[in-house]
């Protein structure tokens, strides 16, 4: 993970924060390390001192299914990947005897002598992401957590579970350590309750994961396993979980609708017994082999000492404080939320939050940008694309890592007799400080041109040695490393021989790779700093406003003639709070904003350039504007749906949500309301549009409330198929049923029946509870039409970004980058992405702009190296590179070749490897270098054994 | 036939003469017989020696790339589907390019006519769809056409064109008769020693002349790999490996683009049969991707795509 | 879990391995963090992305000596390009299939998805390969000429 | 007179502390450091990561969590 190597992070791990004071821009935070007991400046993570530790520790990384020791990392690719000792169970710091690992230690980093640090920094802001605790479940009688041994929570299965759990991606069940032929899964274990422990409230993401793991066992499991889940309603709310939950059913996993009653212990304490009451009130038992409770999100435990030390205000569910207008801002000034300290949420949604939160604090500390950042210096570099190579090879002990297998000496004697190698030798430590001063010092003393490092793994040491080269006036893409380590010497401990030979092998491989390399330049491009944002709902204002206030200019492109967008025709939040006088005040922020122009009525035509530079054509009226800008954020929205169903448009008391809406703030009066009907997933989850719309449920039962608050005599019902008022949102369906509201539920193959009978609606759906017809006349009929993309065709196709099938934007990584498009410099908000509500079109539209500024605030964007190349010459224009290129960073020319275009190339080859008349290189990975790697593997036959 | 011929030349005449096209790519009598051998038409005049017969020996296609201007293409199923290829690779643009489709009966391989008339000398030929009759000096024979077939039209899946501007018949019979299946797939009975055994039947007499790359519409990289020399994929030596490695390269570079047009193995002078990795993978492309060889010029070919659920079996 | 080989045997295969960065070759520095033991017969070429590796390459290294190779990326859905390994996957299939046709034994050329924490899985198929190639002996088909006969 | 006190305020600091190593925090930390403030990443535990990195696979790709 990059966050460990970034330079202006200061990563304080094993560390809490024990005061603040001051006020928003100038807290002064008290932060108290406590002592690792090793030095992480000397650790170099071979795990010596683990494998000495006789003590033993129930791994709670694992949750408690596999040890540890008292010596342990987190995991094994951890950042920081150093060890600690766990004061706790080590034997020295307990009982004053051992110290096994300070004698194993290669290098002397153990420190029984560590005391906690007091740290005192000041920021100007802070942000909260605690996380969150799993529910106990241990509370849930009936469900026999904890006695009996084949129930366990999601958590736990998601380490027996995975790869590099305790079971190896070896699914076994923890009674007999044999792989189970069925699992149930039972939801809403400790969400969605009124009695007893746990709470009343959702928690959004269980049912996905349920979904997930009872697929991941499919994949796992030989065969055809029984897998169960027992829900109440399956909440797949989010983009794509619906689909998922449909090829999830195709996939052989069943769906169960009920709260099974009691877990017994199965046969010979061996799985669960399961009994529960099916849907017409049958009793039924099974015997499963496991089962997992999926166990909801409770507030993180140290969140109300958090609080307390930030003076934050919680909600009475323990999560906390925010607003529907401002969902990262906490109650007080300069301290903002993300994560499930805000509600529980999941990946894509925490990320979300957590940039939204960034943008949020940026804003606030705008005019201090880089004034603590030191600024960047690189050193001269020498040209030496002309001379011959001259070859350093640095073979690395790593204490006794690799030279207690491999025959060090021996690898430096072989490395002397390859073709081009000037200086050998062998380090202790190739990465250790004193180390890095010897390669700088034979660099210069031996004119040395190309540099192997014989060591560990690249993909953690390469940038270290990068940078070695870089100073030492090297090009820093002259290095190459063998890795002796990681794919050698640990994994071949019993084979001295082999690995030695394999040393040698690849030591050579690197020297034949490493004189073919060239330097490679990293070009560097200005940026525009202003930014274009397309759309002027709430997402699109939103953004516009978070990057103006964070001192970008902003033009904010309308098609239509006013701000606001859909949002114009809704009335609250599920909170409650008014969305017209939030709107009006956003839009004049907006308008009044001296960053930000507004164009209505205004078309984008054109869109030239890349991340840094585009110029993009808008039209309004008869003249067409051209706008330079380094950044863009889509966030054209998305439409409600005509339905076609339900005799809708031939009755004016037939009407969809948003009209409903306007209808009640227009002056429909709840009084003259009898009888109000809904009917749910109108043209969503079908066939023709698979997604579910989301916002429906919610809106539905806030309406419903709405209708039976002002007049509690009002019939009200809602038909529905599975109620999704996720998280939060849960406790107005719970509110609803309390008053009275009626819930009747549908399959999608017994429609609810709408007709128009004298004059007046009528409605008839089978309740299949009671299995018979159940007839309304009501005054008023709410359809939950369905929310679908708009056309984003052109506007795709001008920014070179991408849609799904159904025509949603498609961000660049569902988890991780959920506001990036693949292109850089684009990124989107609001629901163009898929359909959300208020609150989240909002986050996702501060995340935006946090993303776009990292942007924005550069004045020039250094490219990689690694870029392809075209050689003209060789290129036949058949446009395979083009079609294939995941990020369209080749285009043709004019003279109807490929051409990259190097800011937007990744590096990934793609294109070099599809290419039939080898006319594009991928700069450090071409033809050649690889080839001379492949060669030179065999090469050598003497040095085998 | 005939109707086909004098479409033709009626066709690429009138093309010519009203200036819609600077040159028409089509065939014309061979000097030898049962040889009939690409042609350029530039004149109304020259259209006049335009001929379809079984025996249009190399594919046009080929012809086409990089010519300035615009051209009209004389076009059978195969050659239609090379066309269709050629431009979703971007090397013809469709406004530069006018297709006269011929519905095709599938073409005469001349070795086998040769081999049914035991030495004699053929002179003349007359076509029907079902018969070639051949004559010569002092004999006529009737030959039936199915079984005088080019191997690669006698399991032809789209004889009729697939684009086309101008057709110079009715459509016929869309598939010749053979079993494409069964003969695409001849070695897989085979245990792999087997088949490295028919591998080296099959090409160990090759001279590396290239004629099956200069006769491929595919082929016509700046460099092809067998010329390059940093890094040299393919060594100059006649070492088997080298041999190997050439037609498995050439054939893995046509993959999802070989429409099975056979020109490779016309052009042949060891008359080997290169088809059989060639269409192996064709068969290959069809049965794992669903998909055929320039059927649809706007849709990117096989390997420039990607389904989620595209068959990995033979992956761990 | 599977165990590690005795270290003598009779003949030990060459094996050319192509890994990606992002997936395959970050499993086997985790398999290596855990100390999983596998057999020393095969050398790593990484790659950035296995959409990288050419037909050409897989053929060079069987022409150099090579008796098996094994390329190996990250699972579908998880490229670090997004889409490489799905644009590999179609070549690597058929190009599977072509030299098998033309005599290549199977167990000569694999694939896999290893993704960065499946260390067990590489752990595994690394003894697999190894085992399969080195149940084949020494290549001896029509792309292990020219070395093998000069050397 | 309210204007011109705004002005001569101080400058905020620009730093930010960021509470929590988990996804959220690290997301959190990466944006504010690429956009030019320094941060001080906080975590209870030795290394970062927080819940992501204990899970198997994540929906609806499958992609490993890593």
């Amino acid at each position: 993970m990059e966050c460990g190597r970034h330079s202006d992070i200061e990563l304080l791990p094993l560390t809490e924060l024990t005061s603040v004071e001051g006020s928003a821009g100038d807290f002064t935070v008290t932060l108290e390390q406590k002592p690792r007991y090793v030095d992480p400046a000397l650790c170099i993570a071979c795990g010596a001192c683990a494998e000495k530790c006789p003590k033993s520790v129930k791994n709670a990384f694992d949750e408690g299914f596999a040890d540890r020791k008292a010596a342990y990392i987190l995991y094994e690719q951890a950042v920081p990947l150093k060890y600690a000792l766990d004061p706790d169970h080590c034997i020295y710091l307990q009982k004053g005897k051992c110290r096994a690992c300070e004698k194993i230690c290669p290098t002397q980093a153990i420190r029984f002598d560590d005391q906690p640090k007091i740290i005192k920094a000041h920021v100007g802001a802070i942000l909260a992401a605690p996380g969150f605790k799993p529910f106990n479940p241990t509370v849930c009688e009936p469900y026999g957590y904890g006695v009996i041994p084949d129930v366990v929570t999601g958590m736990e299965y998601e380490r027996l579970l995975s790869s590099s759990g305790p079971c190896h991606g070896h699914l076994t069940r923890p009674s007999d350590k044999t792989e189970p032929r069925s699992v149930a899964w039972l939801q809403c274990v400790g969400s969605r309750t009124t009695t007893g422990a746990g709470s009343p409230a959702c928690s959004s993401v269980c049912c996905m994961y349920a979904l997930k793991q009872a697929v991941m066992t499919g994949a796992h499991t030989k065969g055809a396993p029984d897998l169960s889940i027992f829900f109440m309603d399956l909440r797949t709310h989010g983009k794509g979980f619906e689909e998922y939950g449909e090829s999830a059913k195709a996939k052989g996993v069943k769906l169960i609708r009920c709260r099974p009653h009691s877990f017994l212990p199965g046969p010979e304490g061996k799985g669960v017994d399961i009994r529960w009451a099916d849907e017409t009130g049958q009793e039924q038992r099974r015997t499963f082999d496991l089962a997992v409770l999926s166990v909801g999100l409770a507030p993180p435990r140290d969140a109300s000492d958090l609080a307390a030390k930030l003076g934050l205000t919680l909600d009475e569910r323990g999560f906390a404080k925010t607003s529907g207008f401002d969902p990262t801002a906490a109650s007080k000034p300069g301290v903002f939320v993300s994560g499930c300290f805000h509600s529980p949420m999941d990946i894509p949604t925490s990320v979300v939050m957590a940039s939204a939160a960034a943008s949020a604090a940026a804003k606030t500390l705008a005019q201090s940008r880089g004034t603590l950042i030191p600024a960047k210096v690189t050193p001269p570099v020498t040209d030496v694309s002309g001379e011959t190579p001259r070859v350093g090879v640095f073979v690395c002990s790593c204490g006794t890592n690799i030279a207690g297998v491999v025959d060090v000496a021996g690898v430096v004697e072989y490395a002397r007799t390859l073709p081009y190698v000037a200086h050998v030798e062998n380090n202790l430590f190739s990465c250790s400080q004193d180390t890095q001063g010897r390669i700088i010092q034979a660099i210069r003393d031996q004119s040395l041109n190309r540099v192997v490092i014989a060591a560990c793994t690249p993909r953690t040491h390469e940038p270290l040695f990068r940078e070695t080269l870089m100073a030492a006036g090297l090009n820093k893409y002259l290095v190459e490393m063998a890795n002796i380590r990681n794919q050698n010497s640990w994994v071949h401990a019993d084979e001295p021989e082999a690995a030695t030979t394999k040393a040698k092998d690849l030591t050579r491989m690197a020297v034949a790779r490493v004189v073919r390399l060239k330097p490679l330049v990293e070009k560097t491009l200005s940026v525009n700093n202003a930014a274009l944002v397309l759309g002027a709902g709430v997402a699109g204002m939103t953004a516009a406003l978070d990057l103006a206030d964070q001192g970008f200019p902003v033009t904010l492109v309308e098609r239509a003639d006013c701000l606001g967008g859909n949002a114009r025709s809704l009335r609250t939040t599920s909170r409650g709070e008014r969305i017209a006088d939030f709107l009006s005040d956003l839009a004049l922020k907006v308008r009044s904003h001296d960053r930000v122009t507004v164009l209505t009525e205004a078309n984008l035509t054109h869109v030239e350039g890349f991340v840094g530079h585009f110029t993009s054509t808008v039209r309004q009226g008869r003249t067409s504007l051209k706008i330079e800008h380094g950044a863009a954020i889509l966030a054209t929205g998305a439409v409600q749906t005509r339905p076609k169903e339900y005799c809708y448009g031939r009755h004016p008391a037939i009407m969809t949500h948003l009209e409903m809406d306007r209808a009640l703030t227009e002056g429909l009066d709840p009084h003259t309301i009898h009888e109000a009907v809904f009917i749910q997933c109108v043209g969503s989850r079908e066939p023709a549009r698979p997604w579910c719309s989301r916002v429906c449920c919610t809106h539905a039962v806030k309406l419903a409330l709405h209708f039976k608050e002002k007049n509690p005599n009002c019939r009200v019902a809602v038909l529905y198929r599975d109620m999704r008022t996720y998280g939060e949102r849960e406790l107005l369906y719970h509110k609803a049923r309390k008053l009275g509201v009626l819930f009747v539920r549908y399959e999608l193959g017994a429609k609810p029946r709408v007709s128009i009978k004298n004059g007046g609606v009528r409605v008839i759906v089978r309740d299949h509870v009671l299995d018979r017809d159940l007839e309304f006349r009501p005054d008023v009929l709410g359809l939950a039409a369905a929310i679908a993309p708009p056309d984003t065709d052109k506007v795709s196709r001008m920014f070179k970004v991408s849609t799904d099938a159904h025509g949603w934007y498609q961000e660049a990584h569902v988890k991780l980058r959920p506001v990036d498009f693949a292109t850089d410099g684009v990124f989107l908000a609001g629901m163009a992405h898929g359909p959300k509500a208020l609150d989240e079109a909002l986050a996702q539209a501060q995340a935006a702009a946090a993303r776009a500024a990292q942007i924005l605030c550069q004045t020039e964007m250094t490219l990689s190296g690694i870029t392809a190349q075209v050689a003209e010459a060789k290129c036949v224009g058949c446009k395979m590179c083009v079609t294939i290129c995941p990020f369209k960073a080749i285009a043709m020319n004019d003279k109807n070749l490929a051409e990259v275009n190097e800011a937007m190339c990744k590096g990934c080859g793609l294109c070099t490897g599809s290419c039939r008349s080898s006319a594009i290189a991928l700069r450090g990975f071409t033809d050649q270098d690889l080839m001379a790697q492949i060669g030179a593997m065999f090469s050598d036959q003497e040095s085998r054994p | 036939m005939n109707e086909r011929q004098i479409f033709i030349r009626e066709k690429a005449a009138r093309l010519l003469s009203e200036g819609r096209v600077d040159r028409v790519l089509g065939y014309r009598k061979g000097s030898v017989p049962l040889r009939d051998a690409p042609f350029v038409a530039r004149t109304p005049e020259e259209a006049g020696e335009l001929v379809w017969s079984s025996f249009c020996l190399g594919n046009v296609a080929k012809a086409l790339i990089g010519l300035p201007g615009k051209s009209a293409v004389v076009a059978q199923g195969c050659v239609s589907r090379n066309l269709a290829v050629l431009l979703a690779e971007n090397r013809v643009l469709r406004e530069n390019l006018v297709i006269i489709g011929v519905p095709c009966l599938g073409m005469a391989d001349p070795a086998k006519v040769l081999a049914e008339l035991g030495g004699r000398e053929p002179a003349s030929l007359v076509e029907t769809a079902e018969t070639l009759t051949v004559s010569g000096p002092g004999f006529t024979k009737d030959l039936k056409r199915q079984f005088m077939l080019r191997d690669n039209c006698h399991t032809c899946r789209h004889r009729n064109p697939v684009i086309h501007d101008f057709l110079a018949a009715e459509t016929g019979p869309e598939t010749g008769l053979g079993d494409i299946e069964k003969t695409s797939g001849l070695w897989e009975k085979f245990t792999p020693a087997e088949r490295f055994e028919q591998l080296q039947a099959t090409y160990k007499d090759c001279v590396r002349c290239y004629a099956c790359r200069d006769a491929c519409p595919l082929c016509s990289c700046p460099t092809c790999f067998v010329d390059q020399s940093d890094p040299q994929w393919v060594g100059k030596t006649q070492d088997f490996s080298e041999i190997a490695a050439y037609h498995l390269l050439r054939a893995f570079h046509c993959a999802g683009r070989c429409t099975d047009c056979g020109a490779c193995e016309s052009a042949c002078p060891q008359t080997l049969k290169v088809r059989r990795l060639t269409s192996k993978l064709e068969r290959d492309v069809r049965a794992l991707f669903g998909r055929e060889a320039g059927m649809d010029p706007s849709v990117p070919p096989p390997l420039a795509t990607w389904k989620t659920d595209d068959p990995e079996g033979f992956m761990k | 879990m599977m165990k590690p080989l005795t270290p003598i045997q009779p003949y030990a295969p060459r094996i050319a391995a192509m890994f990606c960065n992002w997936c395959t070759y970050a499993g086997a520095d985790l398999a290596g963090v855990s100390r999983l033991q596998y057999p020393a017969n095969f050398r790593v070429v990484r790659v950035p992305c296995t959409g990288r590796i050419s037909a050409e390459m897989i053929l060079h290294a069987f022409k150099q000596g090579a008796d098996g190779v094994w390329v190996s990326g990250c699972h579908p859905g998880s490229c670090h390009y997004l889409e490489g390994n799905l644009y590999a996957r179609r070549r690597f299939a058929l190009l599977k299939n072509i030299l098998e046709y033309a005599g290549l034994e199977p167990g000569r050329l694999h694939f896999s998805w290893i993704s960065s924490s499946e260390a067990t899985k590489f752990q595994e198929t690394a003894i697999a390969v190894v085992e399969t190639v080195r149940a084949l002996g020494p290549a001896t088909g029509f792309l292990a000429g020219i070395r093998r006969e000069v050397a | 007179m309210a204007r011109k006190a705004k002005v001569e305020a101080k400058a905020p600091v620009g730093a930010v502390l960021v509470v929590g190593g988990g996804i959220a925090g690290i997301q959190s930390s990466l944006d504010l450091a690429n956009a030019g403030f320094k941060v001080w990443l906080v975590e209870k535990g030795p290394g970062i990561g927080g819940v992501m990195a204990r899970l198997d696979k994540t929906f609806p790709t499958n992609d490993c969590a890593m």
